[in-house]
Order: structure tokens, then sequence, then C-alpha cells
């Protein structure tokens, strides 16, 4: 605990990374819950993305995050034999297998996509691997790779829309 | 252009304490679809929930997002909450700005604040591709199945057919009772455990809305909530239960003596036999493992000398499936192995003895007719030591739970040994006394002051076998010094552990399980009973250490939520499942093949294609089987097979919104 | 005429794109195409590039307007277009018939396409005579003249003399480029042309798009559709296919219309919002292509929309072959 | 048996499946524009049959072509190389072409030339054979009604991975960098697509813009989305004819990460070569409950 709230405090290059977590519902999902309700400690960077099972992740999407300017992804879900749905995490397990490795052939950096499994009642592993992985991206800096960049020039003035 | 309206929930300061509301509401204006934004203390209370309907109504909104806590908790309230205001439930979505954000970056407000607006954009994304869903409805088979003849099956099935429905108690062993069968009296009131079972038993067996299939093993599960499809491996029994009276004939002249698991042991049974005097039903099984008939084609007495003509030798397991609207299981418990402590003598030393030894050596019917001997010389100990928190309260060796038994039943066994051998001494070691129950704690007195055992704070660390005594060493905590104590038994207050073979069963059934193998409920608290899978309760100890108190509480609460589904006609199904887009189904069947739920088969279409008509393959969902894991949709190349409310779309517009604030950086 | 000599055709090429950038037709990453030139790069003076000069005019995706949608607001303005003055280099006159082609299209007197008349309008082209004829060239047989480029697109023209290249400005704008290396090239008249290749291939295609008015519901189509993979190698690889799609990329509030290529032979290409597919398959695609080629804009333009480059000969993986279909069709008519 | 010999019985074999009307359509090769182009042809009359051919240059995967004909009842009889006859699998396993309908004619193959380089050459000079021939394992048909000729000895009795691993060696960003320069090659005329056996989608993700997938936006990032997904749908299922590679016209190594997929999967799940039975499913239909665990 004292270790996470350390690492917090002191990546302080200026970089913030984003990282999307993909979680299943019945534990990751869970896990997470539970890392709030016992107030463990992580950085500001991770967002949760709430699938019902880890099988419904579609590699794509995590191409597709990577597209759009993502620094890290994680796909978490109940470890294999725990799955709400039997088998769902066995295919998630094959699948992300082939997809991490073919995402380290194109040459996106290892540290940036991670599978893990996180249940229910691991609220501390969920604030535990979610802290390495913010470090460990802070440390190799914003994702250039595969992005489909919008041309930021092109952008126009906000004027606030007129929506109430 | 959707309508969608945005609610942050301050939750008191909970929220608010750490991530500015009034900020997130602010940020929200104006982006894609949102046309009201707003903050608020509690979303989830009265007035919350009343701003809300009137919002929807004023502003016309066709889709709401509430940020608040996780959706785990108020999901279901929220979506009364718009259906209530004439919006679809499933036009809300939920942004977790607690959990998943408030609580866990408490020092960091500028950036909680960030996260949060991050979120509820995700879930602006998301409810913007949602689609009004509706309830489905399935019918329900009247008939429950308990899994498992203890005492907690035994109160569910009671209470189940008490109720009007048939229920099947399903029992591994010859004989149903399980554990109570074997304990010689109950705590705190001491009154007989075989005294309160056996009536318990007897009912089970003649009442008219329960079968028991004893001897029994469940062999697959399919099929879901009202309708499982469960088949069952009667084990071949090598005894016609239509043609056998009891009569005991054959067990008297049965010539193989094997040690009795019931009594643990401590005496022998038979190959053929009843694994206890009372069992139900009072019929024999043939141990073919043992029976020289089965090893050596040899013998064959009991047939010869059976009345009846029971015996039947070419009996063979017999695979019957059954449909089940509702599931309880009610597996229960093992003792923990002891043999992984050295410092107790791994096992070895007879006069170390477990709890349940000690309940079948105190018991009037058990091997020494209730008289306590020791195993090894048979002579009546002077001095016993208990020993709490055997395998239990230890991560290293043992499990990091409390067996929460341990306390009470080692109380009840040190005041019996005061009661029947007045010259004892009785020693109990302890790491903490718990007795929350009803009358437990004035139990526990009565043991130290009216039986005057001795309770020494402190582990025990070695026995060592010195001569026919037992030496006892270990620290007394309280007064900071060794003690040693000459024993002649000690009894191991041993963990109660979930079945070897209990994650099987459950990965067979469908439902989830914890670190330790207890079979996890669906919510801790409000849900105690349930698991994930819809359809499938838990009663006893199956889900965690119980006394058999709150055993057959729990059967009853597991009975009353079966009666509540068996009361159904039709169910209805959760609307979040697959769909096919049949106008892009090339029907290769590969989503078949990964549905856990066999929810999807091959269906031939009719289609006009160039002026002529044409048949072809396409995929179909079973929407009552589909429980809406998604797998299917991954294995789709092309994207024909779609989970609702979690569709392609709505999750790549999810991370889109995410991504979008980092290239606009 | 005005001569360089070949050894000092990079100092030539350098010294143009001192003023503008020079684009070149060259090999990149195994793949040959026109792109910007620079020092010591190994130009593709025989034969075409794969990738034809069109996308310098109109991009395989391009960047129409921009705007922003918050709330009930949209706002959109134009691309703020920084696109300066360009030379495009060594354009075969099959590919410089492939930009007439494409300006009747896009610069008609009914509709100039703003963006597109921009970038013909800021880019010189350098025009090559034909230096070397391949098995898949029937330019002529397409009215393209191996002798002459089409002075509608080219400004210069330039002849391959064996050590030495001669240039000839077409027109003002050419004359101008020229003058930027004015030092390294000698004026001489009376230049000795050496004799443009024969065509190997010569398809008979007078009276074509009279013939091929009556073949729509002919049985030769079904010959050619049979092989037809429905890929866009031959639209995208074409000088002269110009079909668009318009898209919208999306970034929360803000967004780009972009126009994409798009081809006849994607199945999306005609689908209906409704779902409705009036070109039901490969046969009415191909069709579509065939005719839109030979008759279609012959009727419009009068021009065939092919320009005998040969691209589709080779690069079809199926080897479907348009030369064929000509000959075919002109064979069967006489019979 | 030489070209010309097994040509001969082509033409043979097909005149007689057609006039005694055990099927009515012959699927195979004639000649092309060029001479180092095969096209393939159908043929209904028993005339036609002498414009069937056999020769160096016969890359095309006749199996694919059965699609088409998915809604008639006709029979159709066709030849079918050791590459093409895996194919057929493919497209049995996944249910897209039924085997009562067809009639295999099986050639072993001796490998085809590289017609790339043959473009630059004349007719008769040397060539080498096809780089996807050069490791060809299974020259001989896996299904068919009948052989052609007798079989031949495979050339490559394992999988020539080399190319796939001198990638692995690079950094990940040289590796990155290959990809990027591959990638943005890429047209996105979908050749690769529509010539794979593995890809027997009804309507592709790429063909519905409407989806979200993707879009017409050409850039490296779409074309690299689209080359990832292509690799990942086509996992376990890649039956390395390498047609892809043969109708790129950017001449992308688009096997060289179909050959990674089916390394990984090799090394992961067991050795498994797609479309040599149709019985099973493929690696990322199934799974085993100790598959390797690398995700703690």
């Amino acid at each position: 605990m004292s270790d996470h709230t350390e690492q917090i405090k002191t990546a302080e290059n200026g970089f913030e990374p984003k990282i999307l977590v993909f979680a299943c519902n019945w534990c990751t999902y869970a896990g997470a819950d539970l890392a709030g309700l016992s107030r463990l400690e992580y950085p500001p960077n991770v967002r949760v993305l709430r699938v019902p099972c880890s099988c419904r992740v579609n590699p794509q999407f995590v191409i597709r995050a990577f597209q759009r300017g993502i620094d890290g992804v994680l796909v978490a879900g109940c470890h294999p034999g725990d799955c709400h749905y039997t088998t769902g995490n066995y295919y998630t397990r094959r699948r992300f297998l082939l997809t991490k490795r073919l995402l380290d052939f194109v040459g996106i950096d290892s540290e940036r996509f991670h599978v893990r499994w996180i249940s229910g009642a691991e609220g501390p592993k969920f604030q535990e691997v979610v802290t390495d992985i913010t470090a460990a991206i802070k440390a190799i800096g914003p994702n250039q790779k595969l992005c489909d960049y919008f041309p930021t020039e092109t952008l126009l003035p906000n004027e606030g829309g007129d929506n109430q | 252009m959707k309508r969608v309206g945005v609610f942050i929930c301050h939750c008191g300061t909970n929220i608010a304490a750490s991530v500015d509301c009034a900020q997130v509401a602010e940020n929200l204006k104006g982006y894609p679809n949102v046309v009201f934004s707003t903050d608020y203390k509690y979303m989830c209370s009265e007035p919350g929930q009343e701003m809300i309907k009137e919002t929807i109504k004023r502003e016309k909104l066709d889709r709401v997002v509430v940020a608040s806590c996780s959706p785990r908790m108020h999901e279901p309230t929220f979506r009364r909450c718009i259906a209530d205001a004439g919006l679809n439930p499933y036009l809300l979505e939920m942004a977790n700005i607690r959990e998943q954000c408030s609580w866990v970056h408490p020092h960091d407000m500028e950036r909680a604040t960030a996260k949060a607006t991050d979120l509820v954009k995700m879930a602006v994304a998301k409810v913007s591709h949602d689609a009004p869903l509706a309830k489905s409805f399935s019918p329900v088979t009247k008939r429950a199945l308990v899994v498992g003849g203890g005492i907690a099956g035994i109160q569910t099935a009671i209470d189940i057919a008490n109720n009007g429905y048939q229920v099947d108690i399903l029992e591994k062993q010859p004989s149903i009772g399980g554990k109570m069968a074997q304990i010689d009296k109950t705590f705190p009131t001491l009154d007989c455990s075989a005294c309160i079972l056996t009536p318990k038993m007897v009912e089970a067996s003649s009442h008219p809305n329960i079968n028991l299939i004893t001897y029994a093993e469940l062999e697959k599960v399919e099929g879901y909530v009202g309708n499982f499809d469960v088949t069952i491996r009667r084990k071949a029994r090598s005894v016609d239960l239509n043609k056998c009276t009891g009569c005991g004939t054959c067990w008297g002249k049965c010539p193989t003596k094997v040690d009795s698991e019931f009594e643990l042991g401590m005496t022998k049974r038979k190959a053929i036999f009843t694994p206890f005097p009372q069992a139900i039903p009072n019929k024999p099984v043939i141990d073919r493992e043992h029976c020289l008939k089965f090893k050596t084609g040899k013998c064959g007495l009991c047939q010869k000398i059976c009345p009846t003509g029971a015996i039947d030798y070419t009996q063979e397991d017999e695979l019957v499936t059954t449909r089940y609207g509702a599931i309880v299981m009610a597996t229960g418990y093992e003792l923990f192995d002891h043999s992984v402590y050295g410092e107790y003598g791994y096992g070895k030393y007879p006069d170390v003895i477990t709890g349940l030894h000690f309940e079948r050596l105190i018991n009037a019917s058990g091997p020494t007719m209730g008289k306590i001997k020791r195993p090894s010389d048979h002579t009546e100990p002077k001095n016993v030591v208990f020993i709490k928190c055997v395998g239990s309260r230890d991560e290293t060796k043992g499990k990091a739970y409390c067996s929460r038994t341990c306390c009470m039943y080692t109380a009840k066994q040190a005041t019996l040994v005061r009661e029947k051998i007045k010259d004892s001494n009785v020693y109990v070691f302890y790491m903490d006394v718990r007795t929350p129950g009803k009358g437990y704690e004035e139990f526990y007195n009565r043991t130290t002051e009216t039986y005057g055992a001795h309770y020494i704070r402190g582990r025990v660390s070695k026995i060592t076998q010195d001569g026919d005594k037992l030496r006892v060493r270990g620290e007394d905590t309280l007064l900071g010094r060794p003690v040693e104590i000459e024993a002649d038994m000690v009894v191991l207050a041993t963990a109660m552990v979930a079945n070897a073979d209990a994650a099987k069963i459950a990965q067979l059934v469908g439902f989830s399980y914890d670190k330790d193998d207890f079979y996890t409920e669906s919510h801790p608290k409000l849900a105690p009973v349930e698991t994930h899978t819809a359809g499938v309760f838990l009663a006893g100890a199956c889900q965690g250490p119980k006394d058999i108190p709150d055993s057959v509480a729990q059967a009853g609460a597991a009975a009353v939520k079966v009666c509540a589904l068996l009361s159904k006609d039709m169910l209805e199904t959760e609307p979040i499942t697959s769909e096919v887009d049949t106008k892009t189904c090339a029907g290769c069947g590969h989503c078949v093949d990964v549905c856990p739920y066999h929810a999807i088969s091959l269906t031939t279409i009719e289609e006009r294609l160039l002026g002529q008509t044409i048949t072809r393959s396409v995929a179909n969902v079973n929407t009552s089987l589909c429980q809406g894991c998604g797998a299917c949709t991954v294995t789709c190349r092309s994207s024909s097979i779609n989970l609702r409310h979690f569709t392609n779309e709505q999750i790549l517009a999810e991370v889109d919104a995410l991504c979008q604030t980092i290239q606009n950086k | 005429m005005q001569i360089l000599e070949k050894s000092k055709l990079d100092d030539f090429l350098q010294m143009l794109a001192k003023h503008q950038p020079v684009i070149v037709p060259t090999d990149v990453d195994g793949l040959s195409q026109y792109a910007p030139y620079q020092a010591q790069m190994t130009l593709l003076l025989d034969g075409k590039p794969t990738v034809s000069p069109k996308g310098i005019f109109l991009p395989q995706t391009e960047a129409i307007y921009r705007f922003k949608a918050q709330g009930k607001n949209l706002l959109i303005a134009e691309m703020e277009n920084q696109q300066t003055p360009q030379v495009l280099f060594f354009v075969r006159h099959c590919d410089v018939q492939g930009i007439v082609c494409l300006d009747k299209v896009f610069m008609s007197p009914e509709y100039t396409d703003q963006q597109y008349a921009k970038k013909r309008e800021i880019t010189t082209i350098f025009a090559l005579r034909c230096n070397g004829s391949k098995e898949s060239c029937f330019c002529t047989s397409m009215g393209v003249d191996p002798e002459k480029a089409n002075p509608a697109a080219a400004d210069v023209e330039v002849y391959d003399l064996g050590d030495q290249f001669a240039f000839e400005a077409l027109n003002e704008r050419g004359e101008k480029v020229l003058s930027q290396a004015a030092e390294l090239l000698s004026n001489q008249d009376n230049v000795i042309l050496p004799p443009v290749p024969e065509r190997k291939l010569q398809l008979k295609t007078e009276g074509l798009p009279e013939k091929l008015s009556t073949t729509f519901d002919a049985p030769i189509w079904n010959d050619f559709m049979f092989k037809c993979l429905g890929c866009g190698t031959c639209t995208y690889l074409c000088p002269t296919c110009h079909c668009f799609d318009i898209n919208n990329k999306l970034r929360g509030e803000d967004g780009l219309k972009l126009r994409t290529w798009d081809s006849c032979m994607f199945d999306e290409y005609t689908l209906m919002a409704g779902g409705h597919q009036p070109r039901t398959g490969k046969k009415e695609r191909i069709r579509n292509r065939f005719l839109h080629k030979l008759q279609y804009f012959y009727e419009k333009h009068q021009m065939f929309l092919c320009v005998g480059c040969g691209r589709c000969l080779t690069k079809c993986p199926m080897n479907i072959d348009i030369s064929k279909f000509v000959q075919q069709v002109m064979k069967e008519e006489s019979r | 048996m030489n070209q010309e010999a097994i040509q001969t019985k082509m033409r043979q074999r097909a005149k007689e499946l057609l006039n005694s009307g055990a099927v009515t359509m012959v699927l195979g090769w004639e000649a092309g524009t060029f001479w180092y182009q095969s096209t393939p042809i159908l043929i209904r009359q028993a005339e036609d049959a002498d414009k069937l051919v056999w020769n160096d240059f016969c890359q095309n995967n006749l199996s694919k072509y059965l699609l088409d004909f998915r809604f008639t009842n006709e029979k159709i009889a066709l030849f079918l190389k050791g590459c093409d006859s895996r194919a057929f699998n493919r497209l049995l396993q996944d249910k897209q072409i039924e085997r009562e309908k067809t009639y295999i004619i099986g050639i072993p193959c001796e490998g085809m030339k590289d017609h790339r380089l043959a473009q630059s050459k004349n007719e008769g000079d040397d060539l080498p054979l096809a780089k996807i021939c050069q490791s060809c394992r299974y020259p001989n048909p896996v299904i068919y009604d009948e052989l052609l000729t007798e079989e031949v000895t495979p050339r490559q009795k394992i999988v020539d991975f080399s190319d796939v691993e001198a990638i692995e060696q690079m950094s990940a960003d040289e590796r990155y960098e290959f990809w990027q320069k591959e990638h943005t090659k890429c047209i996105r005329c979908y050749a690769c697509r529509n010539v794979c056996p593995a890809c027997n989608c009804r309507k592709c993700i790429f063909d519905q813009a409407t989806s979200g997938w993707n879009s017409k936006d050409v850039n490296a990032s779409e074309n690299q989305f689209y080359a990832m997904t292509r690799a990942i749908h086509i996992a376990g299922r890649c039956i390395e004819c390498g047609q892809c590679e043969y109708v790129c016209p950017a001449n992308i190594p688009i096997m060289l990460m179909n050959k990674k997929l089916i390394k990984d999967i090799d090394l992961l799940f067991g050795d498994y070569d797609a479309g040599l039975s149709i019985e099973g499913q493929p690696p990322l239909g199934h799974f085993e409950k100790d598959d390797p665990e690398e995700f703690m």
C-alpha cells in the first residue's frame, strides 16, 4: 500500500498517460469496486470500460484504442475456471495470447498492452496492477504508434454550445 | 441527434470531496447528444430521483446518464426511475465515479475530476447507442433439485416440498444425513444431534413431494433458469431398492470387513453395508472395491441368503436426465487435513484426534458406546488438551478465514469431557474466543466457570509423544510464560474447508467459487443464498463455514427463493442477449461452437435472390438460453452477431469518447 | 528545344526543387509511384509507375471541410489551403491523357471542383514522350498520341534522346519552370527525335461506342465477369477512374468531411440506404465499368475513359483484360 | 508426368466429365494475355476443354470461385493443387460449400514460378519458384475425387519461419517502422481479402463503413487496422496458399503476418495446419483448460 502511494507521488515527469481497462462485470469490475470500497488509492490514469465478460473484448477494440492514441490497454477478467459464463475467459486467453504477440510483432511496446486475471475479491490486486502498468507506461512515454491522428490544426475553436 | 440528460451525484461528500461535480456537469454541456447536465447531492434519494423524472419530461430526454456509485449498486434503482418517467429502462447508463474514481483518488481533485469527466463522456457515448430493450419470457419447470443431503439440503427440500413443489435430493453417499449425523450433541443446548436430525431425515424420505436420489452424482448440467436439464449418474448399488427390505441379513453374513468411513476408521463395516444404523434409505450398497465377488468372482454369499433376491451384481451406473426449474447447492464441507502440521505430529500420534473423531468417541452409538477412550490404549484420558484454529486463521499452512464453528464445538466438547470424566483436566489453547450467537457466550462462560475448563491464550508450538503421554508445549501469551502440559489426549479443532471436488462441481453447474473453493454468493449482504447464475442457490457450508442453526436458516432462505421462482409460470429473461443480422450472417457456425449455453444454432432461411428463392443457413440465438457473455461476437468476423446493450458500436463509441480527449490535447 | 545532359538530371531536379516541390516517378518501399523528389533518388524512366499520377490531383483521401458540433450548434469551415506550386515529372502520354479525362469530370463547364482545380493550377506537368512500349500498352488504340502529349494537360514535353533529354515548353507555365534551371540547359534547334516504338497491342476501336450500345444484354459479359474477384485493383491503379465517396472522420465534437476514392467494383458502391442493391453482381459491375470507359464517357466527351496504359491488364489478379474485351466485341460485331 | 502430358489429361478428363453429364461445369485455367499469366476459366461445353492449360503460372486458387455457385444445384468439377485443396477444406469447414456438389480433380503440384520476376524476363528464361511455393509442405491435394498424376515429394517438411524470426529480432521501433512502410503502400483494393479462401464472409466488416469499425480514410493507421484485423480473422484458418501476397499490387509481404500467427499458434496451442481436414475446430474456436498462462 505504501509502495503504491509512493509511486503515485514520485512519477512526476509531467506525462500522464491514459490507460483503458476492459473489465469484466463479474470479477474485475467488482474487484475495482472493491478497491474503491477499501479506499485503495491508485493513479487516476486508468478508465474502466465495463463489458459483461472478458470474452466480449474484441482484439479490434484494442487496436482501435491505439489508433485513437491511447497510451496503454489492459484487458482483465475472471481467473480461468472462475468465469461467470463458465468458459468465456478461456477464449479470452487464446485470443489475447495471440493478439499480444501480434501487437508486439507490429512494434507496439509490450508495456502498452496487458491482460490480467483479477477476481472480485482482488481489490488490492487491481490497485497493484493498474499502479504498475501506469508507472511502466509513464516511463516509456506517450504512445505514437498506430495512431490515426486527427489533424489538430484543423480544430475549430470551442464556442460553447447552446445546449439548454 | 439524441437527447441525453446527464446527472452527476455528489453522494454527499463521498464523491464531491474529491471530484468537482459541478465542473463535471459543466464539462458535459455541449458534448454531442447532451442536452441537459446537472449535479445533485444524492441522486438515489427520493428528491434526486424525482428531479431525474421531472427533467426527462421537461427536457424531453430520451436517454439518461447517471454518474454516481457503481452500477452494481444502483443500476436497478435508476432503471426503475427512468421507467417511471416513461423511458425504456435500458436507455440508462451509469458512470462509476465513486468506487472507481472519488474513493480511489482522494488527493488529486483536478485529475479525479478530469477522470470523472472522461467516464461520463464514455457513458454518454454508450447511451447514445442504447436501444430500448424488452424482457422476454420462458416457461418454468416446477421441480427443484437439491444437491447434497446433509442438514442444509434436507431442510431446503422439506421447505420447498411443504410449499407444494416437487424436489429431488441428490446425495453422493448411500444415505442422507451428512456431517450432522456424525455429531453427538449440538451447542449451545446440548441436545442430541441424531435425535433432531433423524426425524428430519424420515420426513424427507416420506414426504410425497420429495424424491431421494442417493449414491448418485452430478454428471452434466445444461439449460438455464427455469429449465435446467440435469444428468445424474446413479451409481450401481448392486442392491435392488424395490426388492430390498433392509433386513440386514446380508451385512450380517458378509465376510469382508472394511474401515467404517462413518466412524472415521475407528470400527469396521462390511463390504455390503449401510453407513450407519439410522441411514435413509436404510438399504445397503455393495462396496465393489472391497467386495470379494467383485474382486475375485467368488463369494456371492449375500445374493444366496437375501430373502427377497434384491442383490444384483450386474447393475450398472445409470444416467438419468431430468428437467428442473431451480438448483440448490448444499454440498457441505470437509475438515482440514491437519497432517500438514508438523508441530502436532503430522497426524501420526494416535491420541491426537480431530473434533469429529471426538464426536464419534463420545457418541452413545459410536465405537466406544459413548465412553471417552484414548484410541491408542482405550484408557480413559484424564488430561485433555484442545487446540483451536487448526488450519484456520493461518495463511501460511492453512486457510486465512475463521472457521466460525470451532470455538463453540470446542467449548461443547470441553464441557462434555468435564461432565463425563469428573476427575479430568481440560485445557483449551486459543487465539481468540468468538461466540457470536444466541446463548453462545453464556455457554462459553459455563464451560470455564461451571465446568472449569482451563483456557490458555496462545499457540501450541510442539506436541511430542513421551511414553504413553503427549507432551504439549506452548505459550500462555497472557501470562507471557511457556506452558507445558502432560496430556492423555489432544483434540484439534480443525477448520471447515470446501469439499475437494467443490470447484469441479461448480464448473459443471456453471457458477463461481472463491479462492478457497467456497461457493460465491451473488451479494455478500443482499443476496447471500443466490449465485451469479440465475436459478442456482446456496445453502449450508458449501458457501462458507457455518453451524447448524445458520445452515438451517440459509436452507429456509434458499427454499423461499426457489419457491418464488417456481411459483411463476413464466420467467422474465434479461434482454441483454446476442442477436444475429441474417443479412450479413454467412452461417459459418463459428459462434455455435463457442457458446457456453448452447444458445446458438444454425437454421435455414429462405430468401429471394435474382428472381429465385434460395435457402441458406444462418445463426439463430435462443434468447432464453443466451446469458449475454458476448463470446460469439468476437468469433464473428463480419460482426453479424452482436450483443445487445454491449454492441460493437457502443464499445467503439466508448473507446473513441475516451481517446478523443487525448487527441485534442 | 532545350537540351539537358542526362548526367545532369539530378542537378536539374535539385535546382527546380529549390523553387517548388518536385514530384517524380520512383520506387518507394517496393511500390513504384510518384513521390517527392529527393537528391540522388533513382528515377523510374522506362515504363510507368504502378500507381498512376491521378492521386496528385485526386488524393485517395482528402479533407473537404471541417466542422464542429456543439449542442445544437454546428460550425463549418473550409480547409486552410496552404498548397504551393509543384512540378510533376515524367508523366507518360497515356497518363497525361488520364489527367485530361479527370479534367472533363472535375473542371467541366457545368461545375468546377475547387480543390481539384486548385491542384491542377499549381502543378506544372512534364510529359515524357514514349521511349519504350510495353507489351501491355495500347494507348494508340484509345486515342492517345505517343508522339505528342495532350497539351490540355501537359506543360512541357520531354524527349528522351539517349544521353540527353530535350525539353519543349508547351506553354508559359512550362517555360517558367524550365527557366529556373536555364543554366543547365542549352538551346538546340532541329533536334532529331528517335522513333516512337510501335505498339504491339493494337485494337480496332472505330465505332466501338456505337457497337457497345447494343451489348448491354449480350452474353459476352458472362465470360469476363466470371473471373472477377471484386477487388479494387483495376479502379485504384487506373489513371482515369475517379469515383469517390464522402465520409466523416469524427472525434467527439470535431469532424472532418473526407473525400475518399471508391470503386465501382465494390459491393457497397451502389448499396442504397434502405439496403437495396441495384447492381447485384460481378457482371453488372464489370459491365458498368467497361461501358463507362468505352461508351458512356465517349458519348459525353468524345473520348474514351481508357488511355490504354495497360495497368489493369498486368495487375488484375485474375487477368481480366479490357483489350481482349474490345477485340472480342469488335470481332463478334463483324461476324 | 510433364506439364504437357498433365495438360492433355486435364483436357481429356474435362471432356469426359462434361460429356458423361457427371458435371455441368469445369473450373480450370486458360492461357492469359501474356506468357506469365494464366487465368481462370469456366467451361460448360466439352469442345471448350481444349482451352485448359497447365503451366508454370496456374497460381489462381479455383476453390473460392465455388462461392459464386453456392445457390446453384449444378455439379462442378474443378482442378485443385495441394494449396487449393486446403482452401477447399477451409470453405467446407466454414460451411460455405457442399462437397456433394463438387468433383475434385487433384493435381500434385511441382510449384508455380515467380510471376513478378517473369514480367522483366523473356519467355523461356529460367525462373525461380514463387516464394510461397519454395516453402510448400503440401503439394499434394488433401481432398480429391481423383488424382491426375502420381503424388510428388514435398519440398519442405517443416515451416520455414526464418522471415518471421528476422522481424522478431528487430527492436520494437524497427518492427513498427517496417510495417509502417509496408502498410503505407496499401491502396485498400482488398484483393488480398477477396482472393483469400479464409475470408469468406457474406459481408466483410470493411465493406460496412457504417458499422464504425473502419473508414475509407486510407492512411497508415487505417491500413494497419485492416491488415491486423484480417490477420486476426484468419488466425488459425490461413491455409498458407499465399494468394494474398500473389495478388497484392503494392507488393506487401502479407504472408509474413499470417505466418507469425501460424508460428505462435503452433507454439502456444500445438502444431496446427489449417485445411488439412475438416474435423474439429480451428485453434480460436476452442480452448484447453491448461492453455499457456501468461496473464497472471
